[in-house]
């Protein structure tokens, strides 16, 4: 019946998410037979001698046949062992952990600030559709698209947290409230590039539905003020949007990795950063795989939402 | 270039007055870009400061009249080095954006117009790739080609050329069904011709609106790399590695770091600009 | 006794107050109790906004210029404000059953959420009230359609939905934007009759806009004929269809073919075209295309005048001295070469 | 309708477009369908939107393979898909205005790409003298050739859509509801065009049409369609006035006429 067709349909989305999750788990495990240079010496260096580099390799298990490498690394991955970092020090799978919360609560902060800023622009900007207020909403959304979060990042560090002293000038906090504050700038500033996005979505829906002959028809039957706006724009006027977030939450997970470095906030995103700067092939292949899977679930918790909001999403 | 935030920008109907042509915009915006790329080859003459030239005397000045964007740690012009950095970063910005535009459209095309597998195959990949977001792709190629210009392209051409493809081939899709294409094919012309002279010229209005403002999304890629250290490498001048060098002197020489990103912005409004006047000129 | 609906005088325009454009320019017309008025016209002849305009649901961009829009109440024709005929007085149908229907709100919902908003009926009562009105518009099983959404409903329908949420609110007077345009043969006759028959069940009027002459012969009483934006003939359907008094209906009527017309002599089009709302000629808008035209009749004011011999009435000058209706006698009939339009 | 071997026989085409194992139940979109127009004549094919009318059309116009069946032109059968040149022997002329013509093409190279690459003339000013030939053959002249269809009413669009299809000398014309998004002034004025071409050049018509009283008037022989199949053909007066069909009763009833009868009439008020 009707509830069938909506969790036949999330069902289905799930099962369409497990072979793409393989797939990049094959992506990520051939990254290392990409790589330039021999794993072997890079664990044993350069002078190491024949001799020493093949136990290396056999302890590594490089002999073996590549599925049977790829099994392995399955069986690694499910337990949580990503390798070690490149200095040996510490294992890939706590620097992820340790990492993950930082910018877990970077993207949801961003993630309030983009809905707050994309939601009131958009029901300004909806008001008049093509008059001064929306032309203008219109040219500073073209204008944030085009500042890059980074450069933004350092402005607000040096016009607000140097001067005023009410942010910390990088770096993480430890309990809520230092962590709140020390999240603020840095996610201000990657939803200044994103929020244009929602917003002008948000705006083609509201102003679609406004000029819509559902919306006419409901006028006619006497609806009207907040009944009016309620169910017959904003209920429309959010399928867009919504339809765009996961695509969003993969842009601010994208922004993410630059802001960390701007603000030094120690989280996935800076671990990257550094990993690429120091050659850390098993914290890349890690993190490229968690940022991914991310992305997975991201689209997944989209889908959803999406064919609970539109009825005629059945496919 | 997960989800290219021009795009949706680009799309709105709104009823400009139909007065503009859009020439105004578009000649603005190509004026300014062009102005900007020469003053690159002659920096240092325009502005009367060698942009290499180190004078540990002039360290951190301040704007003035003299030096517009200060001096920065090694008593260097800031803006004489600004203008030098623009002959990497548009060139770069440029082909950061056509290179995906030309696989994007062609592939688009394709899987719009042949659908059958083929235009499953090519959204099947899309998928694949937009699972990692734009910056993590861009750094394992980094790590896989080394930094430099080259992983930059590269990663422009794998991840951006998603966006391109998907808007074509709707376009394609929809336009396939229209009488005049089917007239076209009833009247003997084959495929190929179908494809090129009619399907093609009607979808590329819309994909060449979107290159113009991807060229904007690609600046702000190379920057961010660079800036990470992964990007543009010294000698090479380029804006986002400015504003990284000029980071640890924020407290008190903040131009140092904010300036490189007025030129950035200024590129970002002079292509907004062409975008606005090429959509303008096409919907006439 | 006072008609239901008087429409004085209307002008709609749009584009730059400076120089605006009339889409509609003074129109007038009259709907009595219980009556099923037809306001049919080719594309571009403003049938449609002179619709909206009475429920004032114009088009972004067309503004009422001038006019008055009265209804009857207690004995008196009075100027009404919108606000308080909509879901009230004044119910209106669309043309398009896949745009009119809100696509995320079940049927049910849809249907009362005009009575919910005015009458402040509870969510219960609603429900029950939902399934009565479903049924009294024909759905084979209302009770199961109420929980529906509307992609879900054939074209047929999804119209028979779109009525029920107009007569939810008990209007007197029901709007109908060209509602069966879109539809099948078979289905359209189905909602003529169902709008029939509600019209004679509730003693409700109809304004119903087409462009299709057998569907205001189906189904109206009266009707006017639109050209560029101005009523040009108007009176009872048998009288406008048998012996039409100007020029351009009479040319309307002729080139639509019927069971009967001579399959061995060309159709009598009208030649040119209809002019666009922004390019159209000074006095007689129909001149220019017109057999009978005189140097006069480009300098003529528009004015729907009584026809001797007719109960019609017209805006042509010549009516009189063409001898009266039918316009389109044999006699009349100057050679219209197949028009170029 | 003697008069020797039909131009175009259509034997038992089926058009299905469910996948393979899907065809339980419900007849296919076009069920075993066979109708032959003798050349000069106009066949007129009457059917609601859904019965499968455009389905055939566009199979017999080689625009798709059918499920099944064959089409044969002058006796020889036409291979699906057509050569060039068998391509060009059956045109058709579309519904929609709007989307009739390549928005960006003028008329003249809507007109002259065609003539040119079907060498129906040799060099562009030649291809330019003939495309001004076939523009005032359907009532047009040389001042739309530089127009592009934004500048074009519908009529005069639907009229360069008939221009195109006559372009590569078909033998065989299908006008595909050519007129039924015009307006009724319009559409007389198309529908003179479309008779006096079929005169003049001797045309062989399949002119199709959800509308009875105008298929009457331009066809010599009209079939109706209901669910995919011919269910009634014969001479247009004879279907109209005396159906012989359960459906065609039906259509002809539910069809509102000019001179029909007013749902307020007595003997009308029957229950809905």
């Amino acid at each position: 019946m009707i509830h069938s067709g909506r969790f036949g349909f999330v069902g289905r989305r799930l099962l369409q998410a497990i072979p793409l999750t393989l797939v990049l788990l094959l992506l990520v495990f051939a990254m290392l037979k990409v790589v330039p240079g021999d794993p072997a010496m890079q664990v044993a260096g350069p002078r190491a001698s024949a001799a020493t580099l093949q136990a290396i390799r056999v302890q590594l298990g490089l002999d073996q046949p590549v599925w049977e490498q790829f099994l392995h690394y399955l069986g690694r991955i499910a337990t949580g062992d990503f390798g070690t970092t490149a200095t040996g020090s510490t294992k890939v799978g706590t620097l992820i952990a340790s990492g993950a919360p930082v910018t877990l609560v970077l993207l949801a902060v961003s993630t309030v600030f983009t809905v707050l800023i994309a939601g009131a622009t958009a029901l300004l900007a909806a008001r008049r559709p093509d008059g001064l207020v929306d032309r203008m909403i219109n040219v500073m959304a073209a204008f944030g698209v085009g500042v890059p979060t980074f450069w933004l990042g350092i402005v607000l560090l040096a016009g607000v947290a140097l001067p005023t002293g009410a942010f910390p000038i990088g770096g993480w906090g430890d309990t809520p409230a230092t962590v709140l504050r020390a999240a603020v700038l840095p996610a201000l500033a990657l939803s200044v590039s994103v929020a244009p996005v929602l917003m002008a979505s948000l705006r083609s829906g509201i102003v679609e539905a406004r000029r819509s002959e559902y919306h006419a028809a409901a006028q006619a039957a006497g609806v009207r003020g907040w009944k009016l706006t309620r169910g017959f724009v904003l209920r429309n006027a959010a399928v867009p949007p919504v339809s765009l977030l996961a695509a969003l939450t993969t842009l601010l997970l994208s922004g993410a990795v630059v802001v960390e470095s701007t603000f030094g906030l120690p989280g996935l995103g800076l671990s990257l950063t550094q990993a690429a700067q120091n050659r850390d092939f098993n914290v890349i292949q890690g993190l490229t795989l968690v940022f991914s899977l991310a992305v997975v679930v991201v689209n997944l918790v989209g889908d959803v939402l999406v064919a609970f909001l539109d009825p005629r999403v059945m496919v | 270039m997960a989800l290219a935030p021009a795009q949706v920008l680009g799309r709105r109907r709104v009823r400009r007055d139909p007065g503009a042509t859009g020439t105004a915009a578009l000649v603005t915006g190509a004026v300014l870009l062009a102005l900007l790329l020469a003053a690159s080859f002659v920096s240092g003459a325009l502005t009367g400061h060698d942009p290499a030239l180190t004078d540990l005397t002039a360290r951190f000045r301040p704007p003035s009249p003299q030096h517009w964007f200060g001096t920065d740690q090694l008593g260097r012009d800031v803006f004489a080095r600004v203008l030098v950095a623009a002959g990497t970063d548009l060139p770069l910005a440029l082909l950061g954006a056509a290179v995906p535009a030309v696989i994007g459209i062609v592939l688009g095309a394709l899987a719009g117009y042949a659908r059958g597998w083929i235009g499953t195959a090519v959204m099947r990949l899309a998928d694949l790739i937009q699972a990692f977001p734009s910056y993590i792709l861009l750094i394992v190629l980094v790590f896989l080609l080394g930094p430099g210009a080259g992983s930059f392209l590269v990663g422009a051409a794998v991840g951006a050329w998603v966006t391109y493809a998907r808007l074509v081939r709707g376009v394609v899709l929809r336009l396939r069904e229209l009488d005049y294409v089917r007239a076209a094919q009833a009247a003997g012309l084959g495929h190929t011709r179908v494809l090129l002279r009619h399907v093609l010229p009607n979808a590329l209005p819309q994909a060449v609106v979107y290159a113009a403002s991807d060229i904007v999304l690609a600046l702000s890629y190379l920057a961010a790399l660079s800036y990470l250290g992964l990007g543009i490498q010294a000698p090479g001048i380029e804006w986002g590695q400015m504003i990284a060098d000029g980071q640890p002197f924020l407290r008190n020489q903040w131009w140092v770091s904010v300036m490189p990103g007025l030129a950035i912005i200024l590129v970002g409004v002079a292509v907004r600009l062409i975008a606005g006047g090429l959509e303008r000129r096409l919907q006439r | 006794m006072s008609p239901l609906l008087r429409i004085t005088d209307l002008v709609l325009e749009t584009g730059p107050a400076a120089a605006p454009v009339r889409p509609v320019s003074h129109v007038g017309f009259e709907v009595a109790h219980g009556e099923a008025f037809g306001l049919v016209g080719e594309s571009g002849s403003g049938k449609s906004l002179t619709l909206r305009a009475v429920i004032g649901l114009l088009p972004e961009g067309v503004r009422q210029a001038g006019g008055t829009l009265e209804l009857e109440r207690d004995g008196a024709m009075r100027p009404y404000r919108f606000a308080e005929v909509r879901g009230r007085g004044i119910g209106m149908v669309f043309q398009e059953p896949m745009t009119a229907l809100n696509p995320t709100m079940r049927v049910g919902d849809l249907v009362t959420a005009g009575p919910r908003a005015r009458y402040g009926w509870s969510r219960r009562a609603a429900r029950s009230r939902a399934v009565d009105l479903l049924a009294e518009v024909g759905m084979p099983d209302p009770k199961a359609q109420a929980r529906m959404w509307p992609h879900q409903l054939s074209g047929g329908l999804r119209q028979r939905v779109m009525i029920a949420m107009a007569l939810a609110t008990e209007p007197s007077v029901l709007l109908c934007d060209e509602p069966t345009t879109a539809l099948d043969v078979a289905v359209q006759d189905q909602i003529l009759r169902l709008l029939h028959r509600i019209r004679t069940e509730r003693g409700l009027s109809i304004v119903f806009v087409t462009h299709d002459l057998g569907v205001v012969r189906r189904l109206c009483d009266r009707v006017a004929v639109m050209y560029a934006g101005q009523v040009v003939e108007t009176g009872r359907v048998e009288e406008v269809f048998t012996r039409p008094t100007h020029p351009y209906s009479a040319g309307l009527l002729r080139s639509m073919p019927t069971q009967d017309t001579p399959r061995d002599r060309p159709l009598a089009a009208i030649p040119g075209g209809q002019p666009g709302a922004g390019d159209r000629p000074e006095g007689c808008r129909f001149a220019p295309r017109c057999g009978h035209a005189l140097p006069a009749c480009a300098g003529l004011a528009h004015v729907l005048a009584a026809v001797p011999g007719s109960p019609s009435r017209s805006a042509c000058i010549r009516v009189a001295d063409l001898g009266g209706p039918p316009l389109d006698r044999e006699a009349l009939l100057s050679p219209l070469p197949g028009g170029t339009a | 309708m003697s008069a020797g071997t039909p131009l175009l026989q259509v034997d038992d085409i089926v058009v299905d477009y469910r996948p393979r194992r899907g065809r339980t139940g419900g007849p296919p979109a076009v069920d075993h369908v066979s109708l032959d127009i003798p050349r000069g004549r106009t066949l007129g094919l009457v059917g609601q939107s859904g019965c499968g009318k455009s389905s055939l059309a566009r199979v017999i116009a080689g625009l798709a393979a059918p499920t099944g069946g064959t089409i044969r032109l002058g006796g020889a059968e036409l291979p699906a898909p057509r050569g060039r040149t068998d391509a060009t022997r059956i045109q058709m002329v579309f519904q929609d205005p709007g989307s009739a013509l390549n928005p960006m093409h003028t008329v003249r190279r809507t007109l002259t790409e065609l003539l040119l690459v079907h060498r129906r003339a040799a060099g562009r000013s030649a291809a330019t003298d003939r495309a001004v030939e076939l523009l005032e053959l359907v009532g047009l002249g040389a001042a739309v050739l530089d127009a592009r269809p934004r500048g074009l009413s519908g009529g005069q669009r639907q009229r360069v859509g008939i221009a195109r299809a006559l372009a590569v000398e078909p033998e065989v014309l299908i006008a595909d509801e050519a007129v039924s998004a015009l307006d009724v002034s319009v559409q007389a004025a198309v529908l003179n065009t479309l008779r006096d071409l079929g005169a003049r050049l001797d045309l062989t018509m399949l002119f199709i049409s959800h509308d009875l009283a105008v298929t009457r008037y331009v066809a010599d022989e009209v079939a109706v369609m209901h669910r995919g199949r011919i269910v009634e053909r014969g001479l247009p007066d004879d279907v109209l006035r005396n159906p012989r069909h359960e459906y065609t009763r039906s259509l002809v009833a539910a069809t509102p006429r000019m001179d029909g009868p007013a749902l307020s009439a007595p003997e009308e008020a029957r229950p809905v």
